[in-house]
C-alpha cells in the first residue's frame, strides 16, 4: 500500500501501462511539458517523449474522432478532455463511430481507446466547466463508463481501461484530483470494470452513488447513524456496464433506495438507476426510489447559488428520511 | 516520368472503374425495379478518382470513405461480391449484412470504412495515420471526401494536426460539384477548395478528376511524399457527378448542358482513349466485357443469398451479468 | 378540417409563421430549391426568398450555435438539421450555449428558436441514419423537447414551438412524413407545448409513447383488446417540459404501466418516464413499469436484422402482458 | 489617415486601457490573498486590442468575447463595477453573480457575452451577424478569439458562411502566443494564422496588437466595409500574455526573455508615448490616476455587496405543472 493522491494514482497507472504496453500513448490538451491542468500527466512526456505523449490543438472533435480509428489500427490511445463540458464536442465521435464499427463490421476491428475528461461543481468554474454529462455517455451502446472516487480505484480502473478493447470513458473529478488515500502496489492490481462497491454495509436503506457523491452518502450515513438509521453506501464506480447484482444484493436487504449523481435530473443518469431498480427489484421495495440529484437549471457561478444547486449529504440525509417515512 | 501508372495498373485500373460503373448501373435498375433498401449513392462520372487514387496504395495502407465509396472499396481492393451482398443486406456481405452500402468496410484490404457522416472520414484517417506515426510504421493513410465535407469543422480540425505533425496521410478531395443537391457556390465562397492547404503549410494539387493518369500523378506525389515522412499532402480532383445525389434524389437540378460536357469526358472514355493506342481497342473491350461478366455474376450469387439471422450484441450490454 | 401529410402538415405551420412575423426565418441543408430532402420546406425559398430561407454549407456545429446568438438579438430562426444522427454536432450549442443564458444573464435574452430535425429506423438507413436521440437534448434544462405524431400535432405544435421563447428542439419521424391526416384550419389553430393527448382510452394498462410509437401502441392496443384488455395510449408529445398531470392521470385508472420509446433503452427516455412514474405515482402501481425500447446496440442495416431491434406492436403486447400478469 | 481615431478616441481608448489593467492587477492581488474564485483569466498585455478594437463601435453592434474577456467588456461600453461585482458573484453583478467572470453580458451595450468554451465566440458573432443581415439592420457585428480558438471547427465553419453570405462582421483574432499554456508552434504549423482567410475570399489584415491606434485603423476599415454590406474581414492583432494563463496557472514556461521584451512594448506605454506629445504627459498621468481610483471604488463597493440568494429557475422545468 502506498500513500497518493488521486491524480498521483492515476498517473502511476499511466505510466505503468505505458511502460508495459509500447502501444498506448496519450494526447490532449496541455499535457506535455505543463503536464496537464490537472497535473494527471506530469512528467510523462519527459519520460516518453513527443511521440506518445502528444500535446494537441484545441480539437475536441477531431482528437476524439481520430483515437477511434487509432484505436481500431493497432494502437491504445488515452485522450484527455479537460472538462466534461466539452464532451458533447466529442459526441458524434463516440455515437455515430466508436460504438458501431465492432458490431457493424461484423467483428473486424475492435475499439480500445480511454477517454479521460473530468466534470462536477463546486470549484466556482460556472455553467460552462462545472457538468456532470453521465447519462450522455452511458446512454451509448458498446461504450463503458466509469467513475472512481477514491485514488485506489483511479488506479486500477484506469488500468482496467486501458487494457479493455472497447471504449471506455473515464470520469474524474476537479475536487477529488487532491484526495490522499492507500492505493495497493503491483503493476497487475486492476479494478475489473462492470463492478460496483459497498463502501459502508447498512440495513436500512441503500445509497446508490456515484463519483464525488460517494463522500456525500457516507457524510449522510454518518448523519443517519446518529438517528439510528442503517444506510447502506454503493459506490457503482462502473456506470455501465452497471453491475445489477450489486443493486439487487443491496435492495433485497434494505428495501430501500436512493440514487444520488451530480448531473441533472431529467434523464439523468439517476434516472436509469430509478428505472433499473423498477425492472428489477420492484417487489423488493418498500417506498419508492429517490433521485439526489441537480436541479435542472444552468450551473450558476456566485458560491451561495452554487451550493444551493450541488447535492450534498444534507439532501441525501433529507431523501432517505423521507424514503423510510 | 516519376508517379506515373505503369501500363499494367492503367489496364488494372480500367477494369476497375468498369466494375464500378456497372455496378452503379445495376444498382440503378434494380432501384427502378423496387428492390434496393435504403438511399444509394451512385458515383457514375467519378471513378477515376476513387480507383486511380488508391491504385499505388497496399493492404496495410488505410483508406477511408465516405457515403459514395463504391469507387474506393473497388479501388482499394475489394471483390465486387461481397460489396454487392452488403448492399442487399445479405450474410454473405463484407459485413454480413449490418453495415449497409454506406459503412463497408475491410480491415484486412485497410479499407476501414465508408462513413456517411459527413466530414467525419478526415479525422478518421488522420487517426489511422497517427497510429502508423506512433506505432513507426510505414503505411499511409488516405481519405477520400467530397466538397461538402471541406466545409466541416472536424476537416479543419483534422488537417490542421496532420500538418502540424507531420502525419502520412493524403487528402483526396473528390469535387464533383454538389453538395447534396446545392451547387458548389452555394457551400462556400471559393472555387478551388485546395487552397485552403496554404493555410496548413501543405502542399495542393489540382488535377482533372476524369482523367485517371492524372489523378494517379498527382496523388502518387503525395502519398510518396507522405511514406517518407515528409508530411501530408491535398489533392483536389475536378470531377462531375452524373447521375442524382442518391437513389432517392428526385432530381431536377442538375443542368443538361452540364451533363452533357461532362459526359463527353466521361472517365471510361479517357481511360480507353489513354490506352487504346498501346494495347488495341479489342483488349480493352474484352476487359469491359469480363467486368461487366464479374458484376452480373456478383449480383445474381449475393441476390440469391440468404439474410442475417437476429442476434442480440452482447459487447454493448447495460449490464456485467447477463439479464 | 383539411386532409393533408405530415410533412405537408409542417410545410404549412412555417409557411403561416414567416407570413404571421418577419423575425420568423429559416436555414438548412438543401432546404431552398430543393425544398428539404424530406419536402418539409418545398416552395418556401420561392416564396420568402434567399434571405429567410436559406441553404447552407455542411455545418452543423456552427449553424446551431447561429440559431442561438440570431435567437438573442432579434430573429426567430428555425433550423433544419437533416437527420437526428447528427444532433451530437449540435449539441455543444445546446448545452453550453443556448441552455445556459436566460438564467445566467439574469433575463437579459430570450432564446426562441426552433431545431427540427427527425429520426427513427425502419428506412433501411443503417447505424448512422436511424437513431433516436431524445434522452441526450431532453436532459438539457430549458430545452423543450416535441415529437408530432400526426399531422395535425406536427402543425399545431410547429407554430407553438416558434412562437415559443425557448428553444424547441422539435423530433419528426421519417416514417411519418407521408402519414395523412384530418388537420384543423385557421392560422391561430395551436396545439400547446408541455400537454400529452390521450389518443385512445382505456382502462387496465396505460401505453405512455412518442412519434412513431404511438402509432405502433395503438396497433398494440386493438390486438389487447381482442385478448379483452383495455389499453389506454397516451402520446406524450412533449418530451419536456412533460405533463405530469395526464400521466398520473391515467396510472390512476389503470395502475399500470408501459413506457414505449424508439431510442436505445439504457438512460434513454423511457428511462425518465419509468423514474418519473416511480417519483410520482409510486402507490398507484400494480407491477413495475415496462419499457420497450431499442436494444442497447448499434442499427443494423439488414431489414431482417433492422426489424427485429425496432419496438413494434408486438413487443408492446408482450409487455403489457407481462405487466399484467 | 482614414479610419484612424480622433484624438478624443485616442485618450478614452487609453482611459479604458488603464482601468483593464488595474482590473487586472487588483484581481491578480485578490487571488494571492485567496479572495477570489474559480479560475480568473487576466490580459495585461492585451489591452490595446480589446479596447481599441471595439472602439468605434455602436452600444447597437454586437460583440462576442472569450473566458479572457476584461478588455472587451470594458471597451464595449460596461461600467467596471456591475463586472467587478459579477466577478466575485454579488448581486449588483452585471449578471447578478450568476455568470461569473467568463461569462459577462450586457445586452444593453451589445456586449452578448464572454464565452468559456473555446471558439464557440465565433460561431456566435456570427449568428449575431446573420440575424442583422436578415433583418436588414446596419449594425456590424465583431469576434474577439485567441490563437487556440482559431484551431476549433467551428472557426471554420463559421468563417466559411461569413464569407459566403457576406455577412456583417469582424474577426478579431488576439494571437498572444499560447493557447493554455503551449505554445503557438503547438497548436498550428503556420505562424500567420490570417492566411487563412484567403481560404474565405476573405480580407485579413496583420497589426501590432501593442499598438491602440494600428488596431483601431485596421479594424475600422474592416468595420466600415461590413456595414457598408461587403462582407466580412479578419484582422490578426500580435501581442503576448504577460500573466499566466488563469490564477490557477502555475508558470514556468514563459521565458523571461520573452517577457521583458514584450513588457518593454506595454500597450499603455505604446499609448501613452501616441499621446503624450499631443495632450502632455501630465494630463495623462491625471487620466490615468483617475482610472485607477474608478477602479479601486469599484472593488471597494463590490466587495462589500450582498450575495444573491438563491431561486429555482422555472424556465428550465422538467414538468408542465408546478411539481
Ligand atoms: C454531418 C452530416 N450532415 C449532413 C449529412 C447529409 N448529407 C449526406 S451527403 C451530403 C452531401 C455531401 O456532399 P459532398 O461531401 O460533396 O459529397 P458528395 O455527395 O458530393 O459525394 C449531405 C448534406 C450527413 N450525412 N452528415
Ligand atoms: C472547447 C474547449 N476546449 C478547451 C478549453 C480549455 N481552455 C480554455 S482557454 C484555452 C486556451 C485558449 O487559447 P486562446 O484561444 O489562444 O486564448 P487565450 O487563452 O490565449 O486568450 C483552453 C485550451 C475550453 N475552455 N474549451
Ligand atoms: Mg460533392
Ligand atoms: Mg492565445
Amino acid at each position: 500500500m502506498a500513500l497518493m493522491r488521486y491524480a498521483e494514482a492515476l498517473n502511476a497507472a499511466l505510466r505503468e501501462e505505458m511502460t508495459r504496453d509500447p502501444s498506448v500513448f496519450l494526447f490532449g490538451e496541455d499535457i506535455g511539458r505543463y503536464g496537464g491542468v490537472f497535473k494527471v500527466t506530469r512528467g510523462l512526456q519527459e519520460e516518453f517523449g513527443f511521440n506518445r505523449v502528444r500535446d494537441t490543438p484545441i480539437s475536441e472533435q477531431a482528437m476524439t474522432a481520430m483515437a477511434v480509428t487509432a484505436a481500431m489500427t493497432g494502437t491504445r490511445p488515452v485522450l484527455e478532455i479537460m472538462y466534461a463540458d466539452f464532451m458533447p464536442l466529442t459526441l458524434d465521435a463516440l455515437v455515430n463511430q466508436a460504438s458501431i464499427y465492432e458490431y457493424i463490421w461484423n467483428g473486424q476491428v475492435k475499439m480500445p481507446f480511454v477517454l479521460r475528461t473530468q466534470g462536477g461543481g463546486g470549484a466556482g468554474a460556472a455553467a460552462q466547466h462545472s457538468k456532470s454529462l453521465d447519462s450522455m455517455v452511458a446512454h451509448i451502446p458498446g461504450i463503458k463508463v466509469v467513475a472512481p472516487s477514491t485514488p485506489a480505484d483511479a488506479k486500477g480502473l484506469l488500468k482496467s481501461a486501458i487494457r479493455d478493447d472497447q471504449p471506455v470513458v473515464f470520469l474524474e473529478h476537479k475536487l477529488l484530483y487532491n484526495m490522499r488515500g492507500e492505493v495497493p502496489e503491483g503493476d497487475d492490481v486492476l479494478v475489473p470494470l462492470g463492478a460496483a462497491s459497498v463502501t459502508r454495509e447498512g440495513t436500512d436503506v441503500s445509497i446508490f452513488a456515484t463519483s464525488r457523491m460517494v463522500h456525500e452518502s457516507l457524510k449522510a450515513a454518518d448523519a443517519l447513524a446518529e438517528r439510528g438509521i442503517s444506510a447502506e453506501v454503493v459506490d457503482l464506480r462502473s456506470l455501465k456496464p452497471l453491475d445489477l447484482n450489486a443493486i439487487k444484493k443491496s435492495i433485497a436487504k434494505t428495501n430501500n433506495a436512493v440514487v444520488v449523481n451530480e448531473g441533472w435530473n431529467f434523464c439523468g443518469y439517476a434516472a436509469e438507476i430509478s428505472a433499473t431498480i423498477m425492472d428489477f427489484c420492484f417487489d423488493d421495495l418498500d417506498a419508492p426510489v429517490a433521485r439526489v440529484t441537480m436541479p435542472d437549471m444552468p450551473i450558476p457561478y456566485s458560491e451561495p447559488l452554487e451550493m444551493a444547486v450541488l447535492p450534498n449529504a444534507e439532501k441525501i440525509v433529507a431523501a432517505s428520511l423521507q424514503t423510510l417515512a | 516520368m516519376k508517379n506515373s501508372p505503369s501500363i499494367d495498373e492503367q489496364i488494372e485500373i480500367f477494369r476497375k472503374m468498369h466494375v464500378v460503373r456497372q455496378l452503379e448501373e445495376k444498382l440503378g435498375a434494380l432501384h427502378k425495379e423496387g428492390k434496393t433498401r435504403g438511399p444509394i449513392h451512385r458515383c457514375d462520372g467519378q471513378e477515376a478518382i476513387g480507383v486511380a487514387a488508391t491504385a499505388m496504395l497496399d493492404d496495410t495502407d488505410y483508406v477511408m470513405s465516405t457515403h459514395r465509396g463504391h469507387a474506393h472499396y473497388i479501388g482499394k481492393g475489394l471483390d465486387v461480391y461481397p460489396v454487392v451482398a452488403e448492399i442487399f443486406g445479405r450474410t454473405t456481405g463484407s459485413c454480413a449484412g449490418r453495415a449497409g452500402h454506406m459503412l463497408v468496410a475491410d480491415a484486412s484490404k485497410g479499407m476501414i470504412g465508408g462513413n456517411a457522416i459527413v466530414g467525419a472520414s478526415i479525422p478518421a484517417a488522420t487517426g489511422a495515420a497517427l497510429s502508423n506515426q506512433v506505432l513507426g510504421r510505414d503505411a499511409v493513410s488516405m481519405c477520400i471526401f467530397g466538397d461538402g465535407a471541406a466545409q466541416t469543422g472536424i476537416c479543419h480540425e483534422a488537417m490542421n494536426m496532420a500538418a502540424l505533425w507531420k502525419l502520412p496521410i493524403v487528402f483526396v478531395l473528390e469535387h464533383n460539384q454538389f453538395g447534396l443537391t446545392v451547387d458548389t457556390d452555394m457551400q462556400s465562397p471559393i472555387d478551388d477548395l485546395s487552397i485552403r492547404a496554404a493555410g496548413y503549410g501543405m502542399p495542393s494539387e489540382i488535377v482533372d478528376g476524369n482523367d485517371p493518369v492524372a489523378v494517379y500523378r498527382a496523388v502518387g506525389a503525395m502519398v510518396e511524399r507522405a511514406r517518407r515522412g515528409e508530411g501530408p499532402g491535398m489533392v483536389e480532383a475536378k470531377t462531375y457527378r452524373l447521375e442524382g445525389f442518391s437513389t432517392s434524389d428526385m432530381g431536377g437540378y442538375q443542368k443538361d448542358e452540364d451533363i452533357a460536357a461532362w459526359k463527353a469526358r466521361d472517365p471510361l472514355k479517357v481511360a480507353f482513349d489513354q490506352l487504346k493506342a498501346e494495347i488495341g481497342e479489342d483488349k480493352l473491350k474484352t476487359i469491359e466485357a469480363e467486368a461487366v461478366a464479374e458484376v452480373e455474376a456478383a449480383f445474381d450469387k449475393a441476390l440469391s443469398d440468404p439474410f442475417p439471422e437476429f442476434e442480440l450484441f452482447n459487447a454493448s450490454a447495460a449490464y456485467s451479468e447477463v439479464v
